[in-house]
Order: C-alpha cells, then sequence, then structure tokens
C-alpha cells in the first residue's frame, strides 16, 4: 500500500458514501450538501492524477457554482421547509436492482479488458499539461470547434434560461 | 446600266408597286393607279429597251443576255439564279410589257375611276351605281367608283411581277416561281368580288385546278433537278445533258427521262393554259373583273403555260429523230388538237359575251399547243405573240362593251338585262364605233382574215406545217377548230354589234372612257401589224416584200435553226377557205337571230360544256370532300386510332379498376388495415400499462430494454 | 504511480451507477438532477483516468472541460425549467408531472 | 463582355427560369407589370441568340460555345450544352417565337403570374433539348417542356382542356418510356451519355455488356432504334401517333397552340436528326422505308382531314401534321442516301421546313386566335364574308396562309421544293403520293380563307368584329418579315443549316 493508495482508497470512500446520501437523504438541502461533499472528493481524485487545473475548475464551477445553484432551487421549489413522506418512488426496487445489474455488468466487461489493471508513469507524459491544455483548446489543428461549440451552447443555455425562469406575466 | 441589270430591274417596279400601295397609298385612289401605272410603264420601258438591245444583237440565239447570283446552298455548290434574255423570252417580254401597260391603263377606267361613290357599295361586291343630281335636279343613276380601287391595282401590280419574273427567269424554279405568284393572283382576283358566292367558287376553281398541273410540274422539275443537277435553262438545253436526258431510261411507259420530264412539266401546262382535261377553270374564271381577264386569258397567265413548253420545247423534243412524233410530243399534239377543237365548240353555243371568249382562247391555245406537239417551234411562237394581242384586244372590248351596257342598264334601270348576254345587245356598231371597229380587227385577226390580220399568218404557219410534216389528224383537227373559230367569232360580232338593238338598255349604251379605248386601238394595231413580222418569204406576191424577220429571230433560239417550210398551196387554200368560209357562214346564219330561243345550235351538251364540271364534281370534288371528312379524318383518325387509343385507356382504366377492386382493396388495403387496426387496439390494450406519463417509467423501462439488449448482445454476438 | 487504472474504473462505475439509482427512483426533479450530477462526475473521473494513463494526449482533460460546461449548461437550463414548471403546477414530483400521457 | 461569351449558351437558358422565378415576387395584381416584365424578360434570350448567331461560325465543324459542368458525376453525365447549326436555327425560332407567344396572350386576364411562368419554363424546357449534347440531359429538358404545357392547356384552355391535355401529356409519357429505357441501355453499355461520344461508339458497337438471354446485338439496336423514333414520332407527330395533335393544338390556349405548332413539334423531328440519323445510320437506312410512309400518310391524310374540318383551328392544327410530314418525308430520304447530295438536299429542306413551319403554323395558330378572341366561334360555318370587317386582318390571314400553302416566292415553298427535290430520286413513289397532299394542301387552304373570309358579308358580326389591333399586328410582323425574307432570300439561314449536315452527315 503505498500512501497514493490510501489516500485514493480514502477518497474513494468518501465519494461513494456522499454520494449514496446524496440519492438517499430526505432532505434536500442536506443531499445538496452532500453533493458538495462528494464532488470536493472528486477534486481530490483530480489533484491525485495530476489533472491540478481540472481539480481547481472542479472547485470553483462544480461546488461555488452548481451545488449552490442546486441549493437555491431546492429552496425556490419549497412550499415548506421539510421534505414529509417517502423522498423515493414506488419503482425504487427496480431501479437499485438496475443499478447494480448495470454496475455488476461493468465490472464484469472491466474486468477482461486488457488494460484494466495497467498502472500509469508516476508523472504525466505532458511536462507541463496546464499549456497544453490551453494550447488544444483554442488550436485550430485540435479541438477550438468544439470549445466554441461549447461556447454556443453555453450561451444557448444561458438565453434559454432566462427565457424558462422569467415570470412571463408581462 | 448594262443590259442585264436592266433585266434584273424589269420585274421589280410592279412588285414595289404592290407593296406601295397596300401599305401605304391604299386610302388614296389617285395615288395608287399612278404608282402602279407608272410601275408598269417602268418595266415596258425597261422591257423595251432590252427588246431594242436584243434585236440589234446578230445571232442574238448565241450571244443571249444572262446573269445569275448564289441562291441556294446545295452541298458544297451553290444552286443559282438569275436573268436570262434570249429570242423568246424577248418577243414574249414585247407583247407582255404592251399588253400589262395597256390593261393597267385601261382599268383605270373600268373601275370607273372619276364616278362618284356608290350608294350601296361594299367590299367584295361590284359597285351597283350611285345616283346623281344633274344641274336640272333630275336624278341620275351612273356607274360608281369600285370601292377596292386600290387594292384591284396592287394585284394587278403583282401579277405583273409574277409573270416578268417567269419571263426573265433563266431557271425553271425561279420560272415556278413567277408561276405561281400568278396564280396565286389569278386567285385573289379571279375572286376579287369575293361577295359573290360564284366569284369565290371560280377563284378556288381556278387555283386546284391549275395547282392539279402544278404539282406534277413540280414532280417534273424535282425528277430534271435530281437527273441533271441544274434547274438553269442554258444548262439544261445544251446538247450533252439533253442527248444524256433523251438516252436515260424510265420505267413508265417506256418513255426516256427526257420524254417523261417534257410530259410532268407539260401537265402545268395543262393546268396553267387551260387545256383538256383541265380546262374547266378557265370559263368560271369570267367572274373576275375584265381586265383581269384579258390579264390571264391574253397576255399573262395562260401564256405562260405554252411559254413554258416551248421553253422545253428541246427537251420535248431531245429524242425526237425526225421521223413519227415521239410518246410524249403525240400527247402533246394530242391534247392541243383536241382542245383546239373541243373549245371551239363549246364558245359556239355559249350567250355570255366574256365567255365566247374563254373558250376561244382555251381553243386558240389548243393550237399553241398542238403546233409544239408537232414540232412547229417557231409557228408556235408566233400564233402565241398574235393571240396575246388580239386576244387582249377582244377583251378589254368585251369590257368595254359590256361596260357601254352597264350604263344603258344604269341609265333604265332595268336590273333584270344581263349586260353580259349578247342576246340583249345588237346595233352597238354605232353608240360605239371605237369599240365596234377594234372588236372587229381582233374577231378578225382571230377568225384569220386572210393577209390582214396578223392571226391569219400565225394560224397559217401552224396549219402549213402540219401540212408538211403530214400530220394529218392535227392538220384536220385543226381546220375544223379554225372554221368554228371564225363562225362564232362572226356570231359574237353579229350579235353584239350588228342588227338593231335588242333591248333598252342596249339603246342607251354609251362608248367608254378614253382610258379604256386607247388601249384598245394600241392593242388593235398590234393585232394587225404584228402578223406582218412573220410572213414566210415563199409565199406568192406579198412573201418578201417584209423579210421573215420572226423565223429569223425566235429561231435562233434553238441550237438548230429550224429550216423554213417549203410553201404549198394546199394549206394556205384551207386556211383561207375556213376562215372565209366560217365568217361569212356565221354571218349569214345570225344576222337575223333576235333572241336566244332563235339559236338552232345551243345544244344542251354544248351548253353545259359537255357536262365537264358535273363529271369533275362527281368524280372528284365530291369524292375528296367525303374521303376528307368522312374516311380520312371521321373513321380513320377519329374511328380506328382514336377509337383505338381510346380502347388502350379504357383497357388500362379496366385493369386499373380491377386491381383496385380485386387486389388492392382487399389484399394491399386488406393487409394495410390490418396492421393499422391491430396496432391500434394492441396500443389501446396497453396504453394505461406503459404510457404513464412519467418520466421515471420510461427511463426506466429504456435501461431495461438496454440493458437486456446488452445482456443478449454480449452473450450471444460478441 | 502505484494505483491501477481499475481503481479509477470501479469507482467511477460505481458513482455512476449510485447516480443512475438516483435518477431512476427519485421522487423529486431537483434530486433527479442531482444523481445527473453524479453521473457526469463518474464520467470525468473516467476521462481523467484515461488521459493520466494514456499516451500522453491531453484529449481526456480537454474533454472533461467539454463535460463541465455541459453540466454546467444543463443545470442552467434544468433547473429553470423546474423553477418553470414549479411556477405554473406548484410542484416538482416528477410522479405528478404525467403531461406526456395522453 | 467574356463572361457573356463563355456562357452565352447557360444564359440563354436559364434566363428564362430566372426570369420566372422574379415575376414570382411581383405583386399579384399588376397584370400589366406581370405582362411587360415577362415580356421583356423573354425578349432578352432572344437578343441572346441574335448575337449567338452573329458570333456562330457556320463553317466550322462540330460544337461551338460548349459548356460543360459536372451534373451527375457517379454515371457520367454532364451539363454539356454546345450548338451547330441545326440547333442554333431551332434555338433562333424558340427564342423568337416565346417572346410573339407572350405579346400574343397580352389578353389573358386569368392568372396571369402563373401563365406568364409557365411560359418562361416552357422556354428553357425546349431550349434544353435544343442545347443539350448529353443524353440524360437531353432527356430531363424533354420531359421538362410537358410539364407547362399541360398545365397551359389544362387550366387556360377552352372547353374540351381536360381531355386534350391529359391525351397530350399522356401520349408524350408514353412515348417517352421507351426512349428513357433506350438511353439507359446506352449509358449503361458505355458508361457516358455524352452525345459525342456515343455517335463514335455506339454505331460502331459490336458487342454489349448486358444483354440478357444471348440476343443479337443487331435485335437490341433495332429495338432501341424504334423506341427513339417511336418516341420523336409522337412529338412530331406522324401519322398514326398524330391525333393528340389536334385536340391539343385545338384546346390550348392561342399562345400555348403557337408554341406547340412553332417549337414543341419540332422537338420530335430534332430529335430525328439529332440522335436518331447519327446514332443509328445503318438502321435508318434500312427503316427509311417504313419511316416514308408514314411520312406520306402523315402528307397526305394531314392533308385530307384538314381538308375536312368544320373547325377552323383544327383545320390549322392538321395542316401540322401535313407539314410535318415533309420533315420526316426528308430524313426518311436522306436516312436512306446518307451522305449523298440528295440527302444534303432532303435534310436542308426539312430542317428549313422546320423552321419555316415554325413560323407559319404559329401565325396560323394566332391569326384564328385573334378571330376566335372577337367572334369565339371557330366554326367555319358561322363566319363567312369578314373580309370587308376586318380588311388588315384578311390581308394578314391570306398571307400567312399562303406562306402555309408553300407558294412559291414565300418561305414554305423553297423547304418543300428541297425536301420533294431530295426525295425524289431515293423514293420517287412516295415523293409522288406526297404530292397529292402539296394539292390538298392547297384545297384546305383556299377552304379556310374562303369560309372566313370570303362569301356574302356575314351581317351578324358587323358592329362586333373589330379590326385586328396595333399589338397583334406587332405579333405578325416579325413572323411576316421573315416568311417573306426566306422565300426571296433565304441563303443566309440555309448556309448554316447546309454546312451543319454537310459537317453531320
Amino acid at each position: 500500500m503505498t500512501p497514493e493508495q490510501i489516500i485514493f482508497i480514502l477518497t474513494a470512500a468518501l465519494i461513494v458514501g456522499t454520494a449514496f446520501l446524496v440519492v438517499t437523504t430526505r432532505n434536500l438541502v442536506h443531499a445538496a450538501l452532500w453533493l458538495v461533499a462528494t464532488l470536493f472528493g472528486v477534486a481530490i481524485l483530480y489533484g491525485l492524477s495530476g489533472a491540478g487545473f481540472l481539480a481547481l475548475v472542479q472547485i470553483v464551477i462544480y461546488i461555488g457554482a452548481i451545488a449552490i445553484l442546486f441549493i437555491f432551487a431546492v429552496m425556490l421549489t419549497r412550499k415548506e421547509m421539510r421534505d414529509k413522506g417517502a423522498q423515493v418512488n414506488r419503482n425504487w426496487p427496480i431501479s437499485a436492482f438496475l443499478a447494480l445489474l448495470v454496475f455488476g455488468g461493468l465490472a464484469f466487461i472491466l474486468s477482461g479488458w486488457d488494460g484494466f489493471s495497467a498502472t500509469a508513469s508516476s508523472v504525466p507524459v505532458s511536462g507541463d499539461t496546464l499549456t497544453a491544455l490551453g494550447k488544444a483548446l483554442v488550436s485550430p489543428d485540435a479541438f477550438v470547434l468544439p470549445f466554441e461549440v461549447a461556447s454556443i451552447l453555453l450561451l444557448a443555455a444561458l438565453v434559454g434560461a432566462v427565457y424558462l425562469a422569467a415570470s412571463n406575466k408581462e | 446600266m448594262t443590259t442585264e441589270s436592266t433585266i434584273w430591274l424589269i420585274p421589280l417596279p410592279p412588285l414595289l408597286a404592290f407593296f406601295l400601295i397596300i401599305l401605304f397609298t391604299n386610302k388614296n385612289k389617285v395615288l395608287s393607279h399612278s404608282v402602279a401605272i407608272g410601275a408598269a410603264a417602268l418595266s415596258w420601258l425597261g422591257g423595251m429597251l432590252v427588246f431594242i438591245r436584243a434585236i440589234q444583237v446578230e445571232h442574238f440565239g448565241k450571244e443571249v443576255f444572262a446573269s445569275s447570283v448564289n441562291w441556294l446552298p446545295v452541298g458544297d455548290s451553290w444552286f443559282k439564279i438569275g436573268v436570262l434574255v434570249d429570242p423568246l423570252s424577248a418577243i414574249t417580254l414585247f407583247f407582255v410589257a404592251w399588253t400589262i401597260l395597256m390593261i393597267f391603263i385601261y382599268s383605270v377606267g373600268y373601275q370607273n375611276f372619276g364616278k362618284p361613290k356608290g350608294d350601296h357599295d361594299q367590299a367584295g361586291l361590284p359597285p351597283h351605281g350611285a345616283t346623281i343630281t344633274d344641274e336640272h335636279g333630275h336624278k341620275h343613276t351612273v356607274p360608281s367608283i369600285e370601292p377596292m380601287y386600290s387594292r384591284f391595282f396592287a394585284l394587278l401590280g403583282l401579277f405583273a411581277f409574277g409573270m416578268y419574273t417567269l419571263v426573265v427567269s433563266d431557271n425553271l424554279l425561279t420560272m415556278f416561281v413567277g408561276w405561281e405568284i400568278m396564280g396565286l393572283c389569278s386567285y385573289l382576283l379571279i375572286g376579287f368580288w369575293y361577295g359573290k358566292k360564284s366569284a369565290r367558287n371560280a377563284a378556288i376553281k381556278a387555283f386546284m385546278t391549275t395547282r392539279v398541273g402544278d404539282v406534277f410540274m413540280l414532280l417534273g422539275i424535282s425528277f430534271l433537278y435530281s437527273a441533271t443537277g441544274t434547274l438553269s435553262f442554258r444548262e439544261i438545253l445544251s446538247a450533252d445533258v439533253l442527248s444524256a436526258l433523251a438516252s436515260a431510261s424510265t420505267p413508265i411507259f417506256g418513255l426516256s427521262a427526257a420524254g417523261l420530264i417534257g410530259l410532268l412539266l407539260f401537265i402545268g401546262t395543262v393546268g396553267k393554259s387551260a387545256q383538256w382535261p383541265l380546262h374547266v377553270w378557265l370559263p368560271d374564271a369570267m367572274e373576275g373583273p375584265t381586265p383581269v381577264s384579258a390579264m390571264i386569258h391574253a397576255a399573262t397567265m395562260v401564256s405562260a403555260g405554252v411559254y413554258a413548253i416551248i421553253r422545253m420545247f428541246p427537251l420535248i423534243t431531245a429524242d425526237f429523230t425526225g421521223h413519227g412524233l415521239t410518246t410524249t410530243m403525240s400527247v402533246i399534239a394530242f391534247i392541243g388538237a383536241f382542245t383546239a377543237i373541243f373549245a371551239a365548240t363549246i364558245a359556239v353555243a355559249q350567250n355570255d359575251i366574256k365567255r365566247v371568249l374563254a373558250y376561244s382562247t382555251i381553243s386558240q391555245l389548243g393550237f399553241m399547243v398542238a403546233s409544239v406537239g408537232i414540232g412547229a417551234y417557231v409557228a408556235a411562237i408566233f400564233h402565241l405573240v398574235t393571240h396575246a394581242f388580239f386576244k387582249a384586244l377582244l377583251f378589254l372590248g368585251s369590257g368595254s362593251v359590256i361596260h357601254g351596257m352597264e350604263h344603258g342598264v344604269l341609265h333604265t334601270g332595268d336590273h333584270s338585262v344581263d349586260p353580259q348576254d349578247m342576246f340583249n345587245m345588237g346595233g352597238l356598231r354605232k353608240k360605239m364605233p371605237i369599240t365596234f371597229w377594234t372588236f372587229l380587227i381582233g374577231g378578225f385577226a382571230l377568225s384569220g382574215f386572210p393577209l390582214l390580220t396578223a392571226g391569219f399568218w400565225s394560224k397559217d404557219e401552224i396549219l402549213a406545217d402540219a401540212f408538211s410534216h403530214s400530220h394529218w389528224a392535227v392538220f384536220i383537227t385543226l381546220a375544223v377548230a379554225a372554221f368554228l373559230t371564225a363562225f362564232y367569232t362572226m356570231r359574237q360580232i353579229t350579235l353584239t354589234f350588228l342588227g338593231k338593238p335588242r333591248t333598252k338598255s342596249a339603246e342607251h349604251a354609251q362608248e367608254t372612257h378614253w382610258t379604256m379605248t386607247l388601249p384598245l386601238v394600241v392593242l388593235a394595231i398590234f393585232a394587225i401589224g404584228f402578223g406582218w413580222v412573220g410572213i414566210p418569204e415563199e409565199f406568192p406576191f406579198i412573201g418578201g416584200i417584209i423579210p421573215n424577220w420572226l423565223h429569223e429571230f425566235v429561231g435562233g433560239t434553238l441550237a438548230h435553226h429550224p429550216e423554213a417550210l417549203p410553201f404549198n398551196i394546199w394549206p394556205l387554200l384551207t386556211s383561207l377557205t375556213v376562215a372565209l368560209g366560217g365568217l361569212v357562214i356565221g354571218w349569214l346564219v345570225y344576222r337575223n337571230v333576235t333572241s336566244a330561243e332563235e339559236d338552232k345550235l345551243q345544244f344542251k351538251l354544248l351548253k353545259n360544256k359537255y357536262y365537264f364540271d358535273e363529271i369533275y364534281d362527281f368524280l372528284f370534288v365530291k369524292p375528296a370532300y367525303w374521303f376528307a371528312e368522312t374516311f380520312a379524318y371521321k373513321f380513320i383518325d377519329q374511328t380506328i386510332i382514336d377509337g383505338f387509343l381510346n380502347r388502350i385507356g379504357g383497357f388500362a382504366l379496366a385493369v386499373g379498376t380491377a386491381f383496385r377492386k380485386y387486389f388492392d382493396a382487399p389484399v394491399v388495403n386488406g393487409f394495410g388495415d390490418l396492421v393499422g387496426e391491430g396496432s391500434k387496439r394492441i396500443g389501446k390494450f396497453l396504453a394505461p400499462v406503459i404510457q404513464r406519463g412519467r418520466v421515471q417509467y420510461y427511463m426506466l423501462a429504456s435501461l431495461s430494454v438496454a440493458v437486456i439488449v446488452a445482456v443478449i448482445y454480449y452473450f450471444t454476438l460478441a | 504511480m502505484s494505483i491501477p487504472l481499475s481503481w479509477y474504473l470501479i469507482l467511477s462505475a460505481a458513482l455512476f451507477c449510485i447516480g443512475l439509482f438516483g435518477v431512476l427512483a427519485r421522487k423529486n426533479a431537483v434530486a433527479i438532477l442531482l444523481g445527473i450530477e453524479l453521473m457526469l462526475n463518474a464520467v470525468n473521473i473516467n476521462l481523467v483516468a484515461f488521459w493520466r494513463y494514456g499516451t500522453g494526449e491531453i484529449t481526456g482533460q480537454v474533454f472533461a472541460i467539454i463535460v463541465f460546461a455541459v453540466a454546467s449548461a444543463e443545470v442552467a437550463v434544468g433547473l429553470a425549467l423546474i423553477i418553470s414548471v414549479y411556477r405554473r403546477r406548484s410542484t416538482v414530483i416528477a410522479d405528478d408531472l404525467d403531461l406526456m400521457k395522453w | 463582355m467574356d463572361f457573356i461569351n463563355n456562357h452565352i449558351l447557360t444564359a440563354i437558358l436559364l434566363f428564362p427560369v430566372l426570369a420566372a422565378l422574379t415575376i414570382l415576387f411581383l405583386p399579384k395584381d399588376d397584370n400589366k407589370l406581370v405582362r411587360w416584365s415577362a415580356f421583356i424578360a423573354s425578349l432578352v434570350p432572344f437578343a441572346l441568340s441574335l448575337l449567338l448567331w452573329v458570333k456562330f461560325d457556320s463553317t466550322a465543324v462540330g460544337f461551338q460555345f460548349t459548356e460543360k459542368y459536372v451534373w451527375y458525376a457517379a454515371i457520367n453525365s454532364s451539363f454539356f450544352i454546345g450548338v451547330d447549326g441545326l440547333s442554333l436555327t431551332m434555338v433562333l425560332l424558340t427564342t423568337l417565337l416565346t417572346p410573339l407567344a407572350i405579346l400574343a396572350s397580352f389578353k389573358i386576364e386569368d392568372r396571369v403570374k402563373a401563365f406568364m411562368m409557365l411560359f418562361l419554363f416552357l422556354e428553357t424546357g425546349m431550349l434544353g433539348v435544343f442545347l443539350s449534347l448529353d443524353l440524360l440531359i437531353f432527356f430531363v429538358f424533354w420531359e421538362i417542356g410537358l410539364v407547362p404545357m399541360y398545365f397551359l392547356i389544362n387550366q387556360w384552355g377552352s372547353a374540351n382542356r381536360n381531355y386534350a391535355s391529359l391525351k397530350f401529356l399522356i401520349y408524350t409519357m408514353a412515348g417517352s418510356l421507351g426512349l428513357l429505357l433506350a438511353i439507359q441501355m446506352l449509358g449503361v453499355n458505355f458508361g457516358t451519355y455524352d452525345l459525342q461520344e456515343l455517335f463514335k461508339l455506339w454505331p460502331a458497337a459490336s458487342q454489349l455488356t448486358n444483354i440478357p438471354m444471348g440476343i443479337s446485338i443487331e435485335t437490341v439496336k433495332t429495338v432501341a432504334f424504334w423506341a427513339f423514333v417511336i418516341a420523336f414520332a409522337i412529338k412530331v407527330p406522324v401519322w398514326p401517333f398524330h391525333t393528340w395533335l389536334p385536340d391539343a393544338h385545338t384546346e390550348a390556349p392561342t399562345a400555348g397552340s403557337m408554341i406547340l405548332a412553332g417549337v414543341l413539334l419540332k422537338l420530335g423531328a430534332y430529335g430525328f436528326l439529332r440522335l436518331v440519323l447519327p446514332l443509328y445510320p445503318q438502321e435508318s437506312a434500312k427503316y427509311a422505308g417504313v419511316l416514308a410512309f408514314l411520312a406520306v400518310m402523315a402528307i397526305v391524310f394531314g392533308a385530307f382531314s384538314a381538308y375536312g374540318q368544320k373547325d377552323f383551328k383544327r383545320l390549322v392544327a392538321y395542316s401540322s401534321i401535313n407539314h410535318m410530314g415533309f420533315v420526316l418525308l426528308g430524313i426518311a430520304a436522306a436516312a436512306k442516301s446518307m451522305g449523298t447530295l440528295d440527302a444534303n438536299i432532303a435534310l436542308n429542306g426539312a430542317i428549313l421546313q422546320m423552321f419555316n413551319h415554325g413560323l407559319s403554323a404559329a401565325g396560323m395558330f394566332f391569326l384564328v386566335g385573334v378571330i376566335y378572341e372577337r367572334t369565339h366561334t371557330r366554326n367555319l360555318d358561322e363566319m363567312g364574308g369578314l373580309f370587308p370587317l376586318v380588311p388588315i386582318y384578311g390581308g394578314i390571314l391570306i398571307f400567312t396562309s399562303m406562306a402555309s400553302l408553300g407558294l412559291p416566292g414565300l418561305n414554305g415553298f423553297i423547304s418543300e421544293f428541297l425536301v420533294v427535290r431530295g426525295a425524289f430520286p431515293v423514293m420517287t413513289v412516295y415523293t409522288s403520293i406526297a404530292m397529292l397532299g402539296l394539292l390538298f394542301t392547297g384545297a384546305y387552304i383556299l377552304k379556310g380563307i374562303k369560309n372566313v373570309l370570303h362569301g356574302p358579308l356575314n351581317e351578324r358580326w358587323v358592329g362586333h368584329l373589330t379590326e385586328i389591333n396595333t399589338r397583334e399586328i406587332l405579333v405578325m410582323v416579325p413572323l411576316m418579315a421573315l416568311i417573306l425574307v426566306i422565300g426571296i432570300w433565304p441563303s443566309w439561314i440555309l448556309v448554316v443549316i447546309n454546312n451543319a449536315v454537310m459537317a453531320l452527315f
């Protein structure tokens, strides 16, 4: 057990545990808070993998923006502060079974794959990942088109969200 | 200006006049006739110029005026058209120019120029007369001016253009162009008073009958063109081409190519020159105004037919060896001689002054055709020219008579009197002296009054030729025809001018305007004088006083100059006898006849022209119409072809209906309906189960399916 | 690095399935969106892991960035929809929103 | 100008379509504007084709002004257009007649916009046939021309228009089925639709790749030959495929009849000249007798049927059959004697006859339309004696009738003479029988004039019948001028035709 392995196992436990809480907690505000914890765990994993920039983005965008948005949404769509009754529908056992089945299936398929237990080199192959990422995103030879498409998507989402959420009384 | 370019210009003035009048001056009558007569005068001038230059040339037959230009591209070469004046066309040009000019001038008076507009006249009908009030306050009916005055001159111009074109052409094709333009003009002019049904039908009859001949002629032209590669007269009529044509054989009647072509071209002449059996149009063509009759019957159109075969004379006689006529020549001679006597007999029984002349024309043309048929080249030309002069004179004279009679009719107001019926006339000698004397000259020329008149010399030459070459049948037939000619001519003169007026209208007849009598006088001079240029050298007493210029000049057209005939007393005696005999008997028989009933020669058969109109109507016109309407259109097109198509349509419809009924409806639609209905049932059954409207339910379902499919895929296929 | 790729993959699969369960089973629409976020994160983990264990191309990270963008767009629109629906029907319970039933 | 020079054919071909699309956006109710824009738009291709005529080098062999663009690369069909003397005369005829037909239909008040647009589409369709040098394109344009004509007859025609338009459409389409099959056969076998290539490959072909059941190549060629011939024969139309024509012509609006007779019939004859003769020299020679027989039947029966009509327009329609018979007679004679001077003359005559018939038939149909517009009857028995009422019209009618009759001095005679001259030595008997038709041409034309113009004044029309107006005279003036000019001095057009014929055959 190397230190990285220990850290990985701990983080993984955090992620899985909090994620489980996200889908099971009755109180939605709590669920949102648990999501923050999950996302934080994922950020740690990024850091562990050497993708520091992504870890930072994960924290800033996911935790800073998306999770907060959720909390607001939860609060905006509640008549009372407390959630009563079952928070899962009647089909939840089937859902659970299917989820497990999918997991089992994935695990089974993955275990049959050659590269399943591959290990990586100690340092990332490309030295300066951030520079490489930046260049890749704006280089015409690489991903400038998807990048621009993503920006248009965001713009569209922005307009769409404003339009949908705007009160249509006027 | 060179002679050649003058020749090019000869036909143009009348054409220009036609367009000018039609397009610009048709409202103005003075301008219209000035333009037309001016144009005719220009052409006349050109014609005379060329004629004078032509007779100055020695051996003109060898050194003709000719020029040509490229016209149609044909493969690598060009089809050329051009002008040609040789002795034949020079002399034709001479008489054509004179008669046309005279007819133009005559028309001014004939169409009542200067008279007031008619009270009820309308375009398409002859003028009815106008009422005027003189200074004493009396009302008079006087002739009124023709409502389509300008148009008449325009059409005359076009007619003249056609004739000039025909005469100066150096090839068959442009000759045919002129030929057909005249056909069109004759159609339009015979039908000039188109409001009259008779005129309308006569116009169509004229056009269609001549067209029968024309299509054969066109065939002949095509044949000739394909056989020789040229249509130029000078090339066709060269010795090499002729001998080649004469030796080529055709599968028809064992004729040589030359003979067959000659025959085909001759059929064109039969139509145009109104030879039996295509003569029927010409008498009816009298429906047109009289100047037109003169134009068609004397000066231009019918002459054109004869001109054409005379032009083709070397071709027709190409395989003629001098012993026994060829088939083609026999046919021509037979038709000519037969027509001559056949028409003459009809003429004897006609009462209409113009119709007598019409049949007389047919008969005289028969003389010319017959003389071509027996190889009498010069005689044919001679008679063509003299006939043109005296027959134009006679027609114009008869027009003058009719005009005078019309004056009388209008004066008396008795419209039941037919101004053209000779039995309504009589005694016009004193009323219309100029007309009488000129008509007399024309009539005597037609009869062949000895020594003085042109008709005697030309007709005598034909008879002499037939006699000396021992064509007895032709000789006898023509002699009888000549006798009849003299007879009916004298009958006409007697009935019209001699004796006493038989009607009030005739009493009030009046001499006509100077524009009408002047042409009569001019033509009368030619009707006498033109005979003197062709008096045979060996004729007793007077032969040789004036050299036989015509024979020398015209004979030069042929490659081998025809020999002058040896003098023989028998044909001379014959022609003297028949001419004088006919005249005397005609006078004796008719001097006391006062009405049609007393005329003993009015046989029904002759009066009805041997029933040719009725026979043709029964044999050709009615069947053609039946064939066209009932057979070709209603039976073939509408019943058979369309019936077949409609059957196909109906069959397709039936098959379609059957398919629809027995296959589409039960099978295809049945299956479709089954699927549709089944789906609907299943859907209705499943809807409450599956369709919940809940997102998660759907997600669950689709995921389940995905998983199942994945499992199946993994375990069976991968 | 001593962590095998399989660990990342198994973790990612687990996270994905938990998210899936959330999406399928939760009643509240906001909670469904939470589940989707989990699934997206699972994807991102995979992408990063493949980048890390790949042959040195930056593609994995680029896709992760794009997934961020998609995720935020999705959340923005999704939540806006939910709020809009809530205004009209005063509920965000997915089972109650059965307008699609005909 | 370079652009125009290099793309003059495309410009001529596509301008009408562009104009039609522009007209689509004009205000719907402004009929005057629509009419004038359509008229002016149709003058542009005419001007361009005059330019083309001037620039055309008649002495050169082969196609000129060719343009080739990729059209359907997968099957080697390209948008390949060009002109030679043959198509040039037809293009000139088309672009001349279209403005006149549009001018002739200024009286139409019903859905003017649609009418004018259809006309312009029709023009492109017809021009396309004459210009294409690619079989597939040829076929496409061949069919395109049908549709506007169908609607013109069906929507603006007279009483029996449904029957007539359907008959026209189905008949022609049925004919083109075989044509399409044969074209595909050629295309599949040689991998190209380029006419110039096919002219070389197909007549010389001795084996084909995909013939089922061991059918000999002669059989295939014969069948393909007849497929072509029938398609074109229906269009010409050749007896006994002609019965759609009187119906369609009679029911079509005036301008439609003008174009039908003036140009559409030429498509068939053009097909014979452009495709059948070069592609099937042996078969053409072999079956020339049959074609000549049909041609003579068309001439004789066309003339007779025309003579038997009581309907003025139908009479003129049958005259088209009669006249087009001469075109086919010339073609048949040429097919039999290919390469000789006779063939050359016959083809000259046939092509000139196409042009001439375009002029005179369009004129005749227009004149029938003029009188129909005023009297609302086409029944010859109800007319008669109109000449005093309409002297100018009468003069024009007589002039045009005479052109149709083939009066020497006018255009019809030249072409008929050339055909007869060319055919006579090759097919003497047929030519002689055809003369019977020529005779009856006179009969029916005179019947028409007699029953319309001549005769006692018909009181019924006094005061109702107005003289032909300036616009209508303007329609006739170019036609009459050309009729006269060609009749007197035909060499300007015959030079072009003659050189084309010499180069082609």
